[in-house]
Order: C-alpha cells, then sequence, then structure tokens
C-alpha cells in the first residue's frame, strides 16, 4: 500500500521533472514543476513531515511559483527561438546526466541504504503534532539560524527593490515656479546650416 | 665583528637609498657621492674583517643579528657567518663593486639615468653582500632573489632598447628556473633538518645522510643529494652553466659597467660560492659531485668554443666567463671548493679587468662594439692596450700571473679526482684552455693589432679614456697580475679554508696538491714544462697567425672548409697541418654550435618555443570559456562527474 | 544573556548599521551619500572594535547552542574581513562617486556580505554554513547586479548567481548526505564522533566531493572557476574588489569549519580531491592569465592560481598547513585589495578602460603609486622579501613536510610561471612610455588607504612572523 | 515498508534531471532558473528522508531554511533576469555571452 504510494508519486514527479526541461513553453514548464512541488508534498506526508508539506505549497506553490508565471508573462518573451538546437545538445547532455545517475544511484541504493542499514522508523503516535515539535526547537535550539534567515529575506528584500525599482524617480508635474524663470536662450538654440539641396544635383 | 657586519651591509644599501629616492634632489654629484660612499665604507671595513679573519686567524663570526619571524618553533633570523670564506668574498665583492661605482661616473657620465643607475648598483652590492655573509639559509635565498631582481632592473637598465628588454626578462626568467629549485632545496633542508641555521643543518648532515625519499613512485632518492641537485639547479641559474646560461650572453645588453658588476665579481659567482659554502653536504654524495663536475666540464669546454665566432667584444668576454665559470664549476665537482674560490677571486679581478678595458675601447669608439670595426688601436689607447693585455694573459693562464694558479690548480684537481666524471673533465679542461687562449688572443689582436678598421667619425676623437676610467684598470691589473703568486701558497698549504670547508677524506684532491706544491716560485718552474702552458701558448700562437699573420685565413677557412678542406691542407703544407685543423676545425664546430645549438635549440626550441608554447596552450584553454552559461555549467558538472569516479574507483587504493 | 548577545556583537552591530544606513539614507536624500558612507564605516569600526574586545572575553565557547563558534580563529578572521571591507568602501566610494552610483543599497548590501561572512566564520553547524554562504551570496550576486545600465554587469551577475545556484545546491546534497549518514548537522559532535574507518564508505566520496565543490565554487578553484573571469570583469570595480577579499577569507574559514574541524577524520580522503583541484587550479590560473588583455580578467586568473595555491595549505592537513593556508588567505586578500586599489586608482573620474596599457608609465606619472604598484605586484608574484613570498613559503614548506613532495614541486613551478604576468605589468610602468598617459587624480582617502596597504604588505613582508604566529596561535597550534 | 534508498534514488535521479536541464536547456534563462528549484527540492527530499529514518527532527528544521533562502534567492534570480531583459531585451541564453576568454 505505502509502497505503492510512493511509487505513484515518485512517477509523477519525475515525469513533472522530465516536462520541465523538456516543454517548449515556459508558462507549462511552471505548471509541471508545480506538479512536481505538489507530488514532493505528498511524499513529505509519508515521511511524516506534515508541516513542511503544508510549507511547500503554500510558500512554493502559493508565493514563489505565482512569482515565476508573473515574471514569464511580464517579460512576454518570443517562445520559437528559445528551443532551437535543443535536440543537438540532448545526447551529450544525457550522457553525463546518466553518467552522475548511475553513479550515485549506486552510491545511494539499496547496496548501501537499504532496509539493513536503515530500518524502517515506527510510525509517531496519532496525538504527535509535528508542527508544535518543529516549532519549539525553530525558537530554542534554531533561534539564532532563524535570525540569519530572516536577514537573508531581508536581503533579498533589498535586492528585489533596489534591481528592478526604475530608477526615474523624476515625477512628471509642472513646476510653475520653474516655468517663470525660464529665459529664451535656454530652450531655443540657433544653428546655421547648409541648405537641404546640394547645389549640383538640381530637381533630385 | 657584528657592528662592523651590519655597516658593511648597511652602508650600501643607504647609498641606494639616498641615490634612488633624493636622487634628483641632491644631484649627479650628491648621488654619486652616496652610493660610492657607502660601498666605499664597507669596502674599508671588509679590508679590515679580512685582515682579523684571514691574516690574523681570528675564530669565525657567527650570530643572529635581527630577529625575522618566528613562526611555532622555527625561527627565521638575519644573521652573518664571517668565516674565512665569507671574508675572502666580501673583500672580492665589495672591492671590485668599488672599482666599478669609480667607472661608473666616466662611462654613464651622459646618461640621463645617471642617479637611478648609481642607485641600483649601490643595491646590488648590498644584495650581493647579504647574500655571501648570511648564516641561513633564507637570508641567502633573499640575497639571491635579491641579486637576481636588481640584474633584471640593471640589464633592462637602457629600457628604450628592445633587445634589452628582451635580455631582461630572458635572464629573469632563466633565473627564476634556477631559483625554482633553489627553492626546493631549501624546502626539503627545512622539512629534514628542521631548520634553516647554516651551522646546525651541517652539524646534523651526517645524520640525515642515510636518509631516502621517494619522489616518484617507489624509487628512493638520498635526501642529501636530491637536497644538493635541487640546490646546484639554482646555482646553475646564477652562474650560468649549461643548459640555463643562455641569460648571459645576452645581459650584454646593459651598460658595460654592469657587465663587469654582474659578470665578474658577484652575481655569477654567487652560485659558485653557495656551492663552496654547502660542502658540508655535498660531500655526502657522489652523485651530486658526478652532476656538478659533468656541468662544469660541458660549459667550460663547449663555451669556451662558441667564443671564437662572436664579433661582438663584449660577447666574447661574456662567453670566456661562462667558460671560466664552468672552470670553477668542476673544481667544485672535483671537492677542490678552495680551489674554487681562488679562480673565482682571480677571475673576478682579470675579468672585471677585461670588461672595463673593453668598455673604455667601447667609449673611445662611441659605442662601437664589433671587432670587425677596430683594430690596431694599441697607438691609441696605451693604458687600456696594455692593461687588456695583462687581463688576456692572466686569463689564459700565462705562467705567474692570477689565472695560471688557479687554472692550474683546476686542472690538477680534475686530474686527482677519483669520481668517474673526471676523465672526461680532465680531458675537457686541458683543452679548454687551448681555447680559451685563442679567443682571448683573437680578441687581442683584432681590437689592439693588426689593420686599422675603424670608421671614419669613431677615429676622429679617438684617445685614450679619461681617468676615472684608466685608474680602476689599472688597480684592477695589479692584483691580477700578482693575486696567484701570494695567494697560492695560502690556499695550497690545505687549510686556507679550515672551518669555511669540509672535504671528505675520499676525496682528497686538494691533498694532493697540497702534497706536490712548494711554493709559488716552484710551481711557476713547474708550469713552464706541463701541458697547459704549452696548449696556452699554442692557442696564442694559433691566433697570431690567423689575426695578425695571414688575417685573410678564417675568412677563407669559414667560406671553403666545407669543400675545400684537402686542398687548403695541401696549400699549406704539413706545417700548417696542426694549426689549420685545430682550430679551422674548432671553429666551425663552434659556428656550428652556436648556430644549431644555441641559438636553435636552446635559444629557439628550449626558451623562446616554450614561451611560444606556453602562449599557444593558453589561448587553447583560454576557448574553453566561452562566455555560455551552459557549457560553464557543463564544466562544473562535469568536474564533479570525474572527480566522482575517480575518486569512487580509486577507493580501494587509499 | 550578556556573554550570549555580546558572541554575536559583530554580527548584530553589522546588521543594525545596515539597517540604520538603508533608513537614513532613503530618507535624508543626500546626493552624495556622505551620511550613509560614514554611518557605515562607523558601524564596521564599532563591531570590529566588539570583535577586538569582546570576542575574546568569550572565545572558546560555543553560544546559541552550538550554532556559533567563538574560537581564536574566528576572532582573527573576523576581524580581518572587518578592516577589508572598511578598506573596500573607502576604495569603493573614489570609484562610484563621480560616477553617481553610490547609493544607500551599495552600502547596505555591503555591510550584508560582511554580515554572512561574519556569520560564516563563526559557523558551528552545517546550518549555519549553509546560511552564512547563502546571506553572502545573495548580497553579492545583488551587488553585481547593482549597477543595471551596463549590459555587461547583468550578465556578469546571471552568470553568478545560476552557477552559485548550482554550487549551493551540490553543497547542500553533499551536506544531506553528511547528514544522513551521520544524523547529526553540529560540527564539533560530527568531529567527534566520526571515525576515519567510517568516512572510507564509498558514499563518504560522493558527500565530500559534493561539500568540496561548494567550498570550491566560493573560492573558485577549477573546475569550479568558469564564473570568476566572468564577474570579475562585468562586475562595477569596487564590487570586484568586494568579490576577492572579504569571501575568500570566509571560504577558507568555510573550508575549515567543514573539512578541517568537522570532517577531520575524512582527511585521508578529502585531501587527495583537494590535491586534484589544487594542482588544475595553478595549471589553469597561471597559463590562462599570460594571454590576458584586461587588467581585471588577469587578476581574475591569478586569483584561480592563488586559490589553488591555498588550497595546498588546507590538503597538507596540519595544524602547520591550517596555519599557513590562514596565513595566506589574508596576505592574499590584502593584495588583492591593493590591486584593484590600484584599478580604481587608474580609473580615476575618467572612463574605465580596464586595458593593461592603463599601466603604461606609471612609474613617471606617480613614482609613489608605482612603487606600491611594485611592492603588491611583486608581492603576488611571490618575490621575497614581501609577503607573498612569505604566503608561498609557509604552505610549500608544511606541504614538503607532509610528504607532498611532487605537488610542492608543481607549486613552485606554476608560479614560476606566474611570476611573468606580473612582471608585465611591472615592465610596463616602469619601462615603456606611455603616449596618452592622463596624470593620476586621488583623494586623500584613496592615497592614504592604498599607501597604507601597500605598506602593510611589505610590513607583513619584514615580519611576517607576527602574522604567522598570530595564525598559529588561531588554528590552536 | 519503503526502504531509504527508494527515497534517495528518487532525490538522486532529481537532481541529475535538474542538472541534465541546466545544459540541454540552451535558450531559455527562465527554465534554468527553474532546474535550480528542481535541485533544491531534490534536496530538501533527500533531508526529509533522512530526517525520518534518523527520527531526528533537525533535517526538517534544515529543510524549513532551504525553503526560506529558496524562497530568497528565486526572488534575487528573477530580479536579476527582469534586469538583464531590460538591458539586452533577450534571456535567451545565447545571447549573453560577452563576457569570456
Amino acid at each position: 500500500m505505502e509502497l505503492g504510494i510512493f511509487y505513484t508519486l515518485a512517477a509523477v514527479v519525475l515525469f513533472a521533472a522530465v516536462m520541465v526541461i523538456t516543454v517548449r513553453n515556459p508558462v507549462h514548464a511552471v505548471l509541471f514543476l508545480v506538479l512536481a512541488f505538489l507530488g514532493s508534498a505528498g511524499l513529505w506526508l509519508l515521511l511524516e513531515a506534515e508541516f513542511l508539506a503544508i510549507a511547500l505549497v503554500l510558500v512554493y506553490v502559493g508565493a514563489v511559483m505565482v512569482l515565476f508565471l508573473f515574471v514569464v508573462m511580464m517579460l512576454d518573451i518570443n517562445l520559437v527561438p528559445l528551443r532551437e538546437g535543443f535536440a543537438r545538445y540532448l545526447p551529450a547532455g544525457a550522457a553525463v546526466a546518466l553518467a552522475l545517475a548511475s553513479v550515485m544511484g549506486f552510491l545511494l541504493g539499496p547496496r548501501y541504504f537499504g532496509l539493513a542499514q536503515f530500518p524502517a522508523p515506527r510510525r509517531m503516535p496519532a496525538d504527535y503534532s509535528n508542527t508544535t515539535a518543529l516549532g519549539r526547537l525553530l525558537y530554542t535550539y534554531y533561534l539564532y539560524p532563524f535570525e540569519v534567515a530572516a536577514v537573508i529575506l531581508l536581503v533579498a528584500i533589498i535586492a528585489a527593490i533596489a534591481l528592478t525599482q526604475r530608477a526615474r524617480r523624476r515625477i512628471k508635474t509642472e513646476r510653475p515656479e520653474r516655468q517663470i524663470h525660464v529665459r529664451r536662450q535656454d530652450r531655443v538654440r540657433l544653428v546655421s546650416m547648409p541648405a537641404e539641396k546640394p547645389a549640383g544635383e538640381g530637381g533630385a | 665583528m657584528g657592528a662592523y657586519c651590519s655597516a658593511i651591509v648597511l652602508a650600501p644599501l643607504i647609498g641606494a637609498l639616498i641615490a634612488g629616492l633624493f636622487g634628483r634632489q641632491i644631484g649627479r654629484a650628491g648621488a654619486h657621492t652616496a652610493a660610492i660612499g657607502g660601498v666605499a665604507v664597507s669596502t674599508a671595513l671588509s679590508l679590515i674583517v679580512f685582515k682579523q679573519i684571514v691574516i690574523d686567524g681570528a675564530p669565525a663570526y657567527n650570530a643572529a643579528w635581527y630577529e625575522w619571524a618566528q613562526a611555532g618553533s622555527l625561527q627565521f633570523s638575519l644573521g652573518f657567518l664571517i668565516d674565512r670564506l665569507s671574508a675572502t668574498m666580501m673583500a672580492v665583492v665589495s672591492f671590485v663593486s668599488l672599482m666599478v661605482h669609480i667607472y661608473t661616473i666616466g662611462y654613464m657620465a651622459d646618461d640621463p639615468g645617471y642617479q637611478r643607475f648609481f642607485s641600483y648598483i649601490a643595491l646590488f652590492t648590498f644584495s650581493m653582500l647579504m647574500l655571501v655573509m648570511s648564516n641561513n639559509f633564507l637570508q641567502l635565498f633573499f640575497g639571491w632573489e635579491a641579486v637576481g631582481l636588481v640584474s633584471y632592473l640593471l640589464i633592462g637598465f637602457w629600457f628604450k632598447k628592445p633587445t634589452a628588454i628582451y635580455a631582461s626578462l630572458k635572464a629573469f626568467l632563466a633565473n627564476r628556473v634556477g631559483d625554482f629549485g633553489f627553492l626546493l632545496g631549501i624546502a626539503l633542508i627545512l622539512a629534514y633538518f628542521g631548520t634553516l641555521d647554516y651551522h646546525e643543518v651541517f652539524a646534523n648532515a651526517r645524520h640525515v645522510a642515510g636518509a631516502t625519499i621517494t619522489v616518484w613512485h617507489g624509487r628512493p632518492w638520498p635526501v642529501v643529494t636530491l637536497i644538493c641537485l635541487l640546490l646546484f639547479v639554482g646555482a646553475m641559474g646564477k652562474s650560468a652553466q649549461m643548459p640555463l646560461h643562455v641569460w648571459l650572453p645576452d645581459s650584454m645588453e646593459g651598460p658595460t659597467p654592469i657587465s663587469a658588476l654582474i659578470h665578474a665579481a658577484t652575481m655569477v659567482t654567487a652560485g659558485i660560492f653557495m656551492v663552496a659554502r654547502m660542502s658540508p653536504l655535498y660531500e655526502l654524495s657522489d652523485t651530486a659531485l658526478n652532476v656538478v663536475m659533468t656541468i662544469g666540464a660541458l660549459t667550460a669546454f663547449l663555451m669556451g668554443l662558441l667564443g671564437l665566432v662572436q664579433n661582438d667584444i663584449k660577447r666574447v668576454i661574456a662567453y670566456s666567463t661562462l667558460s671560466q665559470l664552468g672552470y670553477m664549476t668542476v673544481a667544485l665537482g672535483a671537492s677542490a671548493y678552495g680551489v674554487a674560490i681562488f679562480h673565482l677571486v682571480t677571475h673576478a679581478f682579470f675579468k672585471a679587468l677585461l670588461f672595463l678595458a673593453a668598455g673604455s675601447v667601447i667609449i673611445g669608439l662611441h659605442h662601437e662594439q664589433d671587432m670587425r670595426h677596430m683594430g690596431g688601436l694599441y697607438k691609441y689607447m696605451p693604458v687600456t692596450w696594455i692593461t687588456s693585455l695583462i687581463g688576456a694573459l692572466a686569463l689564459m693562464g700565462f705562467p705567474g700571473l692570477a689565472g695560471f694558479y688557479s687554472k692550474d690548480a683546476i686542472i690538477e684537481a680534475v686530474h686527482a679526482s677519483a669520481l668517474p666524471a673526471a676523465h672526461w673533465a680532465y680531458l675537457a679542461v686541458l683543452f679548454g684552455v687551448f681555447f680559451t687562449a685563442l679567443y682571448s688572443f683573437r680578441l687581442f689582436f683584432m681590437v689592439f693589432h693588426g689593420r686599422e678598421r675603424l670608421e671614419p667619425h669613431a677615429r676622429e676623437h679617438l684617445h685614450e679614456s679619461p681617468a676615472v676610467v684608466t685608474v680602476p684598470l689599472l688597480l684592477l691589473a695589479l692584483p691580477s697580475v700578482v693575486a696567484g703568486y701570494v695567494m697560492a701558497p695560502a690556499v695550497f698549504s690545505g687549510d686556507f679554508f679550515a672551518g669555511a670547508i669540509v672535504v671528505n677524506e675520499s676525496h682528497d684532491a686538494m691533498h694532493r696538491i697540497a702534497e706536490e706544491f712548494h711554493g709559488s716560485g716552484a710551481m711557476l718552474l713547474h708550469g713552464l714544462t706541463a701541458a697547459p702552458t704549452w696548449l696556452a701558448l699554442a692557442g696564442v700562437a694559433v691566433a697570431w697567425v690567423f689575426y695578425l699573420r695571414r688575417p685573410e685565413w678564417p675568412a677563407l677557412l669559414a667560406r671553403r672548409l666545407s669543400l675545400l678542406y684537402w686542398a687548403l691542407l695541401n696549400k699549406y703544407g704539413f706545417d700548417g697541418f696542426n694549426e689549420i685543423v685545430f682550430a679551422g676545425g674548432a671553429r666551425a664546430s663552434g659556428q656550428l654550435l652556436w648556430r644549431a645549438g644555441d641559438r636553435g635549440v636552446i635559444d629557439g626550441l628550449a626558451v623562446n618555443g616554450s614561451a611560444r608554447a606556453v602562449g599557444w596552450l593558453a589561448r587553447q584553454v583560454r576557448r574553453v570559456q566561452s562566455g555560455y552559461l551552459y557549457h560553464y555549467a557543463f564544466v562544473m558538472i562535469l568536474g564533479m562527474l570525474l572527480l566522482l569516479v575517480y575518486f569512487t574507483h580509486g577507493l580501494g587504493r587509499w | 544573556m550578556f556573554y550570549m548577545l555580546s558572541a554575536a556583537s559583530p554580527e548584530i552591530v553589522v546588521l543594525v548599521t545596515a539597517c540604520l544606513v538603508l533608513l537614513v539614507d532613503s530618507s535624508l536624500r543626500d546626493r552624495g551619500h556622505a551620511a550613509a558612507y560614514w554611518l557605515a564605516q562607523a558601524g564596521l569600526l564599532l563591531a570590529l572594535i566588539g570583535c577586538a574586545l569582546l570576542l575574546p572575553r568569550v572565545a572558546g565557547l560555543r553560544w546559541f547552542f552550538g550554532m556559533v563558534v567563538i574560537d581564536p580563529l574566528a576572532v582573527v578572521l573576523k576581524s580581518f574581513v572587518l578592516v577589508l571591507v572598511i578598506v573596500a568602501l573607502i576604495y569603493g566610494r573614489e570609484y562610484l562617486r563621480p560616477r553617481r552610483w553610490l547609493s544607500g543599497e551599495y552600502f547596505a548590501l555591503t555591510l550584508m556580505v560582511a554580515l554572512g561572512a561574519l556569520v560564516l566564520i563563526s559557523a558551528g553547524s552545517l546550518l549555519m554554513v549553509y546560511l552564512g554562504l547563502e546571506l553572502m551570496s545573495l548580497s553579492l550576486y545583488a551587488l553585481v547586479a547593482l549597477h543595471r545600465d551596463a549590459p555587461a554587469t547583468s550578465e556578469a551577475a546571471m552568470k553568478y548567481f545560476v552557477l552559485g545556484a548550482l554550487a549551493s545546491g551540490m553543497l547542500l546534497y553533499g551536506m544531506s548526505l553528511v547528514y544522513g549518514v551521520t544524523g547529526t548537522l553540529d560540527l564539533q559532535t560530527l568531529a567527534r564522533t566520526l571515525t576515519a574507518a567510517q568516512t572510507g564508505q564509498p558514499v563518504w566520496v560522493l558527500a565530500l566531493v559534493l561539500i568540496i565543490a561548494g567550498v570550491a565554487f566560493k573560492l573558485g578553484t577549477v573546475p569550479f572557476h568558469m564564473w570568476v573571469p566572468d564577474v570579475y570583469q562585468g562586475a562595477a570595480t569596487p564590487v570586484t574588489l568586494l568579490v576577492s577579499t572579504a569571501p575568500k577569507i570566509a571560504a577558507y574559514a568555510m573550508a575549515m569549519r567543514l573539512l578541517a574541524m568537522g570532517l577531520s577524520a575524512g582527511a585521508a580522503q578529502w585531501s587527495p580531491i583537494l590535491i586534484v583541484l589544487a594542482v588544475a587550479s595553478m595549471a589553469l590560473g597561471n597559463l590562462v592569465a599570460i594571454a590576458q588583455s584586461d587588467i581585471k580578467r588577469m587578476l581574475a586568473y591569478s586569483t584561480i592560481a592563488h586559490m589553488g595555491f591555498l588550497l595546498l595549505g588546507v590538503l597538507a592537513a596540519s595544524p602547520a598547513g591550517y596555519a599557513g593556508a590562514m596565513f595566506y588567505s589574508i596576505v592574499y586578500a590584502l593584495m588583492s585589495l591593493g590591486a584593484f586599489g590600484v584599478v580604481i586608482l587608474l580609473a580615476g573620474a575618467g572612463p574605465e578602460t580596464d586595458r593593461l596599457d592603463e599601466f603604461t608609465g606609471l612609474g613617471r606619472r606617480s613614482p609613489w603609486f608605482a612603487l606600491v604598484a611594485l611592492i603588491l605586484f611583486f608581492s603576488l608574484a611571490g618575490v621575497p622579501p614581501f609577503a607573498g613570498f612569505w604566503a608561498k613559503w609557509f604552505v610549500i614548506k608544511e606541504l614538503i613536510h607532509s610528504g607532498h613532495v611532487v605537488v610542492a614541486a608543481l607549486a613552485v613551478f606554476f608560479s614560476v610561471i606566474g611570476a611573468y604576468y606580473y612582471l608585465r605589468i611591472i615592465r610596463l610602468m616602469y619601462f615603456d612610455v606611455g603616449e596618452a598617459a592622463r596624470p593620476l587624480a586621488a583623494d586623500g582617502d584613496l592615497s592614504l588607504a592604498l599607501s597604507v596597504n601597500g605598506l602593510a604588505i611589505l610590513a607583513i613582508g619584514v615580519m611576517p612572523g607576527v602574522l604567522m604566529s598570530t595564525c598559529l596561535r588561531a588554528i590552536g597550534h | 515498508m519503503i526502504p531509504l534508498s527508494h527515497y534517495l534514488v528518487l532525490a538522486a535521479l532529481l537532481f541529475c534531471l535538474s542538472v541534465a536541464g541546466m545544459f540541454i536547456n540552451r535558450k531559455n534563462l527562465i527554465v534554468l532558473l527553474m532546474c535550480i528549484e528542481l535541485m533544491l527540492l531534490a534536496v530538501n527530499l533527500n533531508f526529509v528522508a533522512f530526517a525520518h529514518y534518523h527520527h531526528d527532527l533537525a533535517g526538517q528544521i534544515f529543510v524549513f531554511f532551504i525553503l526560506a533562502v529558496a524562497a530568497a534567492e528565486s526572488a534575487i534570480g528573477l530580479a536579476i533576469l527582469v534586469v538583464l531583459f531590460r538591458n539586452r531585451r533577450s534571456i535567451n541564453v545565447d545571447d549573453i555571452g560577452a563576457l569570456k576568454g
């Protein structure tokens, strides 16, 4: 039963991940990424990380992915050229990825991390609250990192504002006091230019 | 003694700083007064120290002077070790430097960089004294690097001359290659001895003698051998031994006083001095001594040949210097360290003399350096002529003059040495004598005798050089004549450098010389009947025939040699056979070596070729940095994957 | 409670200063941003005082449940980071002010970089390493992108960001494996419980390679160096200067915390990996630097080579080796600071070309600054008696001592090659005659700071013992 | 009973997919940023799985922080992307290759 759920969710996550990196339209990619996150949230529930599963959905699907969508739509990108040459680079990329996957799969596979080495833990009792436990830890042992994380978010705010805010601070309202003080030589410049029509090419 | 030593070192430094930093304010006279004053102070003090240590036999002085750095249990300090070896070197270095300083007043009189120049050469003297007087490896390395740096600045002094800049870079790079080995050697000493103090290292040398180190898989090396070889790589760079000699001939692009200072007394002798200083280590490794002797012999013989085909007056002397440095190195290999230093001293005098004489000629002819445009100058420059003659005679080892004693002793020492390399080395140094005489008198005859081949404008103003130039010449001529005669008894008595140089009993070349030596006069008489003297005289005779009597022969020979070998033989008959085959063959092979060997292989392939290869490689590697993000990510991932595969695969082996 | 807060006093001061700078700058509408500048400097100085006075009193202890480690290493490195950032601000203002690029965000983000470095330096847990690293990196990405009108700048920022995120992904993956195998995030617990037999297991290779990838990216060693040249060239010079100084010290601290302290049991595994990275970096950095004509790009490749050299000290895996690497990181940061200071000086208020030719004839245009530059470049080349020589020397010595003779030989060999491109600059300064040599106009601050910087390199060269014994004590030797 | 290795292999596959996405995708920078998110997801899965099998909450705490930082990271990444787009009118990866050599 559990295993069946795992395989289903794993298949969903992997499929979504493959789609993210292969679909043509970035909007679709974002949506598949959302799917991957939802699948993962399901897996985390299996792993008894209820709070994080909810947080993933809320923070990622609710906020970060929306941000992605927002940017994708705001930038209005020409889709067709963004996908050229995909097949050309596939073999080399896939080869390296496969090699990496096989090495990692070997090192992390059942040979070293099977049930014999890591037996499945017992389930938590029904009245156990994952959120309470996390909260307790977070505000005691992990107080200092918590503050640092807050600072990181502050940096993100500063950076995002500093980078994207348009520099045009100049408000385009009329300033009567300056309009009065304008003099002729500020605005009008007399330029002496040669005649438009070259003399030799009459009538052109 | 400590106060003397610090004064000896600091006086030139202060002079250099004054001349360099305030040159504009104090003017030309102020700059040269400051620099010469500084060097004069250290010369006077060095001579006092020399008298105390060497003549009065005061005990060696060894003390730290300034604590440089303390790292853990290890301390680095500046300190002085003044024994007979360093006292001798100090006297020579400071004396020759002083002569060069005085001479510079005349030579550089019209140069806009006058103050800068004085600042550099005083700095150079300072560095060299630091090197010589050091009592630890670190200070030695400091002096070593400083000498290299200042020489880089000096060779490139005329920075508007492209060849000068190229030459200065070449000198620096060749020396860096040497320093590479030198620094590794010092690091190895530190790793195995735990100290950089000479005294402690030498005291523990025997304990380390048995240690081995695995440099490459499975092949253990005696540590001492490795240390000695690495240090010798440094010496090869500084003392211009093959194949790191390439920088020295090119360094002639610098002003002549620099050629004299670098090639006669200071920089190039640093390597010889260093090996002599390290004698307690070298004595523990026959392998290292064999290598030293082989390299020295090759340099002595082959570079002498090259001297035959040069037309630039300074280049001839430069190749001669290379060859003489080879002689000193051979002596080191034969464990005759004292003799090597002896030759170093005598060579410093007569080589400085020759260079300054060449400089005098060059000034007289308005910076003409090509010997084909000289000739017959003895009429115009009598002082230069006579001093050059003395220098050339001393260089070729004319019986009684300085070079005779030291060179003869080297040949004897090699003859007496029991090392396998000694057989070849003996032949090389013996026949080297012939070529030494040949090229030095070729130079002498081409410049001072024969037909005048002067450029018209040069002849108009031709006259003897001013006193600031000739006085140092005369002052240097004196020791060139008598230094050998005076010093020989002391050196050959065997214990002149007692306490400073250690010789293993199995390397008893010096003892054999000491036994056979019965005074300078007796050696002189013996020398008159020995092979080297006759070889040298033969060389002079060949030079006389070729460059005075039949000046058309060399050109003819060079042109027709390949085709008309036999025709030439028949034409000039049997009398000239020896000379022609000998000298002509030598000339041709020298030409060949210079063209194919030196220019082609070493300069072209090794130096320029590797420079070009490095540039090419750099451009290729650069292309990996394509600018594309996916390539960058790919490189990172690929690198990670390769590390992963390599180290997972090799897991069982660590 | 007081002690607990004083353990974090430099961090708190820097953070408060950053917030104040933002508030003050946005409310004052100060054209020259003088208030923000002086506030930032005052805050950094105060933090430095806190470092020097408060931290030693709480040293040797772990605070915030082991999240913060205050040991002599942390005290020394934090002090140097603060000094470096102070000088970086002095240089940076000289460059940005005439270009009207100064902004409150520049100061605030620079302070955040310093804060990140401080957090990273005294990290006592894998979590703190990650957070400190991200705080520092995110601020740097933003700083690189800050001068947004130049296309090259945003390109550099994008590359930096993507590759940095990739690297931190790898680092995290490695950390997750370490956590998975040992069940702890705490570095001290790791150091105490981990045995060499455990780290011999195959999965450790993966974990170590991934963690080293993260560290190597921050240091900028091959093959995780690809961002270095582009970011150095593309970023505004004051930002490049910042990237090449304080974060390098922080990256050294990161290597120490993760490898030398937390995973010391795995030294036999990570040391060979570092050898590969170090040798490759020295080879590539020194080689490609020769082919550069842009001074910032050349210095980028020289950084790669220097960081390879620094790793040599770490891989010796002995206290003296760590101290050597620490000496190297500090000296390198000072030299790099000075070198970019010279670049800023040469750029002046005019258009910046970053060509090597800018150095032409400096010897005549400004003998004093040419001398300072000479000291800096000789030191970078490793010529005695300047500081750079000693840095190399201590590392090489320890390397031979730990038996890596061949690696030591390679290191010396590559630094011989490396001497060439520094010499090229010196030749330009002293030997070549420039046609369109602008006279140098330097403000008092910049001149003074640059002179002090050059003289510091000279002073460390003359008395390396002071700094070296500090480093040895910091390592606890 | 799901063995730990199942989760780890799944995470490894996700990691490799995201890595492959970074260099197979040669055109669109936004997809590159999404790959980074995928990679962090793989890491998070690792941490949560290990935390479960160790019966230890530290891993979950770490994930909590990664989520927070990743949010900040993507905000900055997107901001840089916007700046880049304003400068170049393109987010084509092939177009940002001015800095090289």
